[in-house]
């Protein structure tokens, strides 16, 4: 009766015609759907339409900075675009990115369950990020928002834009991811295939279990937080008014500890794809798993305790500075070990060149250089002059975009034959993928350059000296926003008229690729059973060589 | 050595005594940082091409950490971490701590300028302060409104400025000459042009200066103090808002710098010189006129473009625009006494 | 399913008729001594010790309430932990924030402005003009 | 291993729980939903925390107006309340043991009861309330009290209705719940066999509890 499922040649399964994109048709079909994999390809469709929004700010952000006088409007439009650009980029498109559509997709496919926990709450789950979407953006259009992403007060208290809706929005955001990763938390503890152990755990699901415990535990106390901003202006209680007594920095105390780890509810599940795509076309298994695995639990729980280093200038005591700027190099240490161990996993690979595989290059470029900028911003003499300026911009883009990004396409690409059964035109990913590795390091990389020329952030006119890394910047920008634009066209081409994909086409030992693809509605036609640890690419009957370096 | 990474970096003027020892650390950092990405993207590069597959769904070793390895892995990076982390902590103790012998100037913060006061007798300014080299001089800040922060890249210093309280940074300049004073955080509309100036000047000249203030101050004191014209405030910052909803500040700017038109910075009573060679001192009535009938008289070396703004402009509109003008001087400086702000030194 | 899930249910089955009904009326009782004792000693008012009083007397109480009445003493591990690392990060909150009050400077603390509005710099007398006069 | 597809085939009766397709064994299905409901107890410690942050904070800054306003609050009020809410806790826990025993008579008396607390507890924050808005012991800038002078004071109204607020919207959701519960005990669909519904109504309520049980000392009696 049970399929033993990490045989080296996993019986092709018969064509399945009939799949969960086609079995039930119409829009309502959609709306109504509680199937894990449908819900997560509603979230695709919604965060690449939040990234696109977010995208198109980012660029007229980009224009208005060519010149340090106003180029294409005024300083407030300016001001609202900003934070567009960073309220649609992080509650829209960063967080919901990979846990909702991956996270939602492959995670009860790679424990080999039929569905996640809770399919109703799921569905609930994009339901609220929907709601919370149209409120913050409509808000933020119609209304008028121009606080910053970050809402500090008493700025955000005080600015006569009506605020109220997008920090309502936030708040229902906040209930989307809340509810998603808690949903995950209890899939993973309840719906494992039998002989999945916790050391037999894809590292995905590891690094979305860490993701799902930052979202359940720090989520509440933004939408919290957000709440109490909105109270405060619109009844006037005093708490982080200081005509009133109360105390602003109190505000940024409490929005960290929430923005910190969110950082990490990004990040994690970025990595997590890294281990899962780096294992599987370099075809070996994961070089030290567990360190994996620990570190990313080790990221989720230190992650929560650093939340002060964006508090260096902020007026906090000069004991408790030195306290996060420490705790803040543990973290880093982390993100470290699974940068080697990545490395590591390359090492002796049988490795396949292929479009994810230049986003990996770049993602590990990236994260180590936007890492250990984290780690610099974090020392605290040298974020007195950093502080506020492009050089954080620059900074926290590198790990946003550099890794966030970077694992999204990997995913995306890497994924785009199980979710929809065709394959992409290899050719043009590559290129696609030199004009975002190329542009994104144009982009940024002057941007550090302006942060240590001392360019505040924020800033809708500048002194002249910046001009130069500005025109740079935006140029890099522009090559950036071309490369989207390919990959947009040769996936859409490829969704339509692409060549069928066989069921495994990377030859990956990934769970996930053990069902059809694109998968049936119930995802397996048997209950897998597990025999093997994860990731594991030796060929039955094989011997194979045992190495410790 | 220093001046090519600095130059490379495109760091700033290092104009203070912390500037050198942050830069130091910077560029150890930032080497690091640059050696070790680049070193692990050539590396996963390399490996991409040593061992690219050879025979398709073959097998690979099964290869794992030794403790040893484990160790390294977490050691290296901790020890560099954390060897910045004490370089670092010592030079913020050191900027966090200032001297007991500082000159002491308020400074507070409010959309969207910076105002100067001098401890005792004065005197105040807007927008420019005057420091001795030198000497270290502490700043007590606080805001009126919002927060904003306290930024002089070339000084390597930045500290928020906080409503409701004070919060204190102190610097000792080492190069006389003018730097930037930028706001970092943000503060609405204007933040990016919440600038202002810091004045080096060698010590003994500036003990002059201020000696010539404060005189300058008596003076006025004795003399009645000044006849002109006494505004109030509201009229200069709604002559703000006008120049503002009015588009004014797109041509013009009011920091120095020339741009479609003349810079309004210390523009009232300048002599300027016309496109037909003549000459005028501009007073109330010409910058009015030039509201008016802005063709009619234009500056050397600008174009006609300016369109008349009659019709568009009430009278008291008009004279709160020419307030505002009045008020933007690089030099502001009153001569009345200091109101000091109440503050209890610091108990550490 | 997985090996997990198996003994938890075991566990959890096993402590359903645990308790008896005596049990819950005696944490009860204890609740409302604790309750009875807390508002004493907040009523004496004892000065430097009332707050920690209270708070430890609370934590008591809201020990009881978890472990008898929520029945954490016979619910599977994961659960106890969940709720204690919820709590766990509930504090780390409080103490971080709490870190930086207590070592803040005197005068950056709101307690030490010297008015709700916060300190103006004039830069003029009251009556006179704010703007900064020109003088040629 | 195809066990689970027995689930779909069968229509509950009542007092039998309901299988979701994609779980195995109802233990499996009540393990999970035990584990969501402890982590949506979690989430709610650290909603209440951020609260509690603000208490702590500006008790520190201004201690002296903390003290004067909780000694103006009535300790007689607060301490009926505390009774009824522990009171209530108790009775939702039987009522939890008598389903598991089959009783459901007795457990849907004490559900009534339960509820009645609830209702009792809210009676009696409102004319707390009736008293502060007479007062103008109000938050932030409604504060026009004038019995207490000290600065802060304002700050501590604001805290107290925030804190107190936010507690009787859970009260208000937990009766909610327990209403819900009780028409199920009612009908019978409760029963020993399925008791999951009802143990986590008692959980949300004992959180409810677990939170005054802080509130009360913080606000009533530093």
């Amino acid at each position: 009766m049970s399929q033993p499922v990490n045989s080296a040649e996993p019986a092709e399964p018969a064509r399945a015609t009939v799949n969960y994109l086609n079995h039930d048709r119409g829009v309502w079909s959609w709306l109504t759907t509680i199937d894990h994999k449908r819900i997560g390809i509603m979230y695709l469709v919604s965060v690449l339409l939040a990234f696109l929004i977010g995208g198109i700010f980012a660029m007229a952000v980009r224009i208005e900075l060519l010149t340090p006088d106003p180029t294409i409007m005024g300083a407030n439009t300016y001001n609202r675009m900003f934070t567009l650009h960073g309220v649609v980029m992080i509650f829209l498109f960063m967080i919901p990115a990979i846990p909702g559509v991956f996270g939602n997709f492959m995670l009860p496919l790679m424990l080999g369950a039929k569905d996640v926990a809770f399919p109703k709450l799921n569905l609930l789950s994009i339901y609220l990020y929907w709601t919370g979407a149209i409120l913050a953006v409509s808000g933020m259009i119609m209304g008028g928002a121009d606080t910053g992403w970050t809402f500090y007060a008493p700025y955000s208290t005080s600015t006569p834009e009506t605020l109220f809706p997008v920090l309502l929005g936030v708040f229902i955001l906040g209930f989307s991811s809340i509810v998603t990763g808690l949903n995950f938390i209890v899939t993973i503890h309840t719906l494992r295939a039998p002989g999945m152990g916790w050391m037999r755990l894809p590292l995905f699901v590891w690094g979305i279990y860490a993701t799902s415990i930052i979202q359940v535990l720090a989520t509440p106390v933004i939408g919290l937080t957000v709440m109490l901003v909105g109270i405060e202006k619109v009844a006037g209680f005093g708490l982080f008014d200081a005509t009133r007594g109360g105390d602003p920095v109190l505000f940024q105390h409490m929005f960290w500890f929430y923005s910190h780890p969110a950082v990490y509810i990004m990040v994690l599940p970025s990595m997590a794809v890294v281990s899962e795509a780096i294992a599987a076309f370099s075809r070996k298994n994961i070089f030290g798993y567990k360190m994996i695995a620990y570190s990313s639990l080790g990221i989720a729980f230190v992650g929560f305790f650093a939340w002060g280093h964006h508090m260096f200038v902020s007026g906090q005591s000069t004991f408790e500075n030195g306290a996060f700027a420490v705790i803040s190099m543990f973290v880093g240490v982390f993100t470290a070990i699974k940068v080697f161990n990545w490395v590591g996993t390359l090492y002796r690979g049988s490795i396949v060149v292929s479009t994810p595989l230049i986003y990996i290059c770049g993602f590990l470029f990236f994260i180590v250089f936007g890492g250990m900028t984290g780690i610099a911003v974090a020392t605290v003499s040298l974020d007195v002059h950093w502080h506020d300026t492009y050089f954080v911009v620059a900074h926290f883009h590198f790990i946003m975009v550099g890794a966030v990004i970077m694992a999204f396409l990997i995913a995306l690409h890497y994924w785009f034959p199980k979710m929809f059964g065709r394959m992409y035109h290899e050719g043009w990913g590559m290129v696609a993928a030199g004009f975002i590795v190329l542009g994104f390091n144009a982009t940024f990389i002057p941007q550090f350059l302006l942060g240590n020329a001392g360019m505040p952030r924020r800033y809708y006119m500048y002194p002249e000296r910046f001009q130069a890394l500005n025109v740079a910047s935006t140029a890099g920008a522009s090559l950036l926003a071309i490369g989207f634009v390919i990959i947009l066209i040769y996936l859409t081409f490829a969704l339509v008229r692409g060549k069928r994909a066989v069921d495994n086409p990377w030859d990956s030992r990934g769970y996930e690729w053990l069902s059809a693809s694109p998968p049936p509605k119930h995802n397996f036609a048997e209950q897998p059973i597990i025999t093997q640890d994860a990731h594991s690419y030796q060929n039955p009957g094989e011997e194979v060589e045992h190495v410790v370096i | 050595m220093n001046d090519i990474m600095r130059k490379l970096l495109w760091l700033p003027d290092q104009a203070s005594t912390f500037a050198p020892s942050v830069d130091h650390l910077h560029y150890f950092v930032i080497t690091v940082t640059m050696l070790a990405s680049v070193a692990t993207g050539l590396l996963a590069f390399g490996f991409f091409f040593k061992y690219r597959e050879r025979t398709p769904n073959a097998s690979t070793p099964i290869v794992n950490p030794s403790v040893r390895f484990e160790l390294g892995v977490i050691g290296v990076p901790l020890f560099f971490f954390l060897l910045w982390f004490v370089q670092g902590y010592r030079d913020y103790v050191w900027y966090t701590t200032p001297p007991g012998n500082t000159m002491d100037i308020y400074v507070m913060g409010k959309k969207w300028m910076w105002k100067f006061s001098y401890g005792g007798e004065g005197p105040n300014a807007i927008g420019t302060i005057h420091v001795p080299a030198d000497r270290p001089v502490r700043l007590l800040m606080t805001s009126r409104d919002v927060i904003h922060s306290f930024y002089v890249p070339d000084f390597r210093i930045k500290q928020d400025v906080l409503p409701g309280r004070y919060t204190e940074t102190w610097f000792e300049a080492t190069k006389p000459g003018r730097y930037q004073i930028l706001c970092a955080e943000y503060c609405g509309t204007w933040h990016s042009q919440m600038w202002g100036e810091i004045v080096v000047m060698p010590g003994p000249e500036f003990d002059a200066w201020l000696a010539d203030q404060r005189r300058g101050l008596s003076d006025r004191v004795d003399t009645g103090g000044d006849d002109g014209a006494s505004f109030h405030g509201s009229i200069v910052e709604y002559g703000k808002k006008i120049a503002m909803a009015q588009g004014c500040l797109k041509c013009h700017s009011v920091t120095g710098e020339p741009h479609i038109g003349p810079t309004w910075l210390d523009l009232y009573r300048r002599t300027e010189t016309l496109e037909t060679g003549e000459k005028v001192v501009a007073d109330e009535a010409y910058l009015t006129d030039s509201m008016i009938d802005p063709r009619a008289k234009i500056v050397k070396g600008y174009k006609p473009v300016m369109p008349t703004f009659k019709g568009r402009l009430a009278a008291p509109e008009a004279a709160a625009l020419v307030e505002f003008i009045k008020s933007l001087r690089s030099t502001s400086l009153e001569n009345v006494p200091s109101k000091e702000a109440v503050y209890e030194p610091a108990s550490k | 399913m997985a090996n997990e899930t198996k003994s938890e249910s075991a566990h959890g089955e096993k402590g359903h008729g645990g308790h008896g009904i005596g049990k819950y009326i005696a944490v009860w009782v204890a609740l409302l001594c604790f309750t009875g004792l807390t508002v004493y000693t907040g009523h004496e008012d004892l000065g430097a010790i009332n707050l920690p009083l209270a708070v430890t007397i609370a934590t008591i109480k809201a020990t009881l309430v978890v472990l008898f009445f929520m029945h954490m003493i016979d619910t599977p591990t994961a659960n106890r932990i969940v709720f204690v690392v919820s709590i766990v990060f509930a504090i780390v909150l409080i103490i971080g924030v709490f870190g930086d009050l207590w070592t803040r400077n005197e005068m950056t603390l709101p307690s030490a402005a010297p008015s709700t509005l916060g300190p103006e710099i004039q830069v003029s007398g009251p009556g006179e003009s704010p703007v900064p006069v020109h003088h040629e | 291993m195809s066990s689970s597809d027995h689930a779909h085939h069968h229509a509950p009766g009542p007092g039998e729980p309901t299988l979701a397709h994609h779980f195995d064994t109802q233990d499996q299905q009540n393990q999970a939903v035990r584990l969501g409901m402890w982590l949506f107890l979690g989430t709610e410690v650290l909603l209440f925390a951020g609260l509690f942050l603000g208490y702590t904070v500006y008790r520190n800054f201004y201690h002296e107006a903390f003290h004067e306003a909780s000694r103006h609050l009535s300790l007689f009020l607060g301490t009926t309340n505390t009774i009824v809410l522990i009171t209530s806790s108790l009775t939702v826990a039987l009522a939890l043991w008598a389903v598991q025993q089959g009783k459901n008579k007795l457990a849907a008396a004490l559900l009534v009861f339960t509820i009645l607390c609830a209702f009792g507890f809210l009676g009696i924050k409102s004319l707390e309330y009736a008293e502060k808005f007479r007062e103008g012991a109000l938050p932030g800038k409604w504060y026009h009290f004038s019995e207490i002078t000290a600065p802060g004071a304002n700050l501590y109204y604001t805290i107290y209705f925030l804190m107190t607020g936010l507690h009787a919207f859970h009260v208000i959701v937990g009766m909610c719940v327990l209403i819900w519960v009780l028409k199920g005990v009612v009908k019978g669909r409760f029963s020993p066999k399925n008791d999951v519904a009802v143990e986590l109504g008692a959980l949300y309520w004992h959180l409810v509890d677990l939170v005054w049980i802080f509130l009360f000392p913080l606000l009533y009696l530093i």
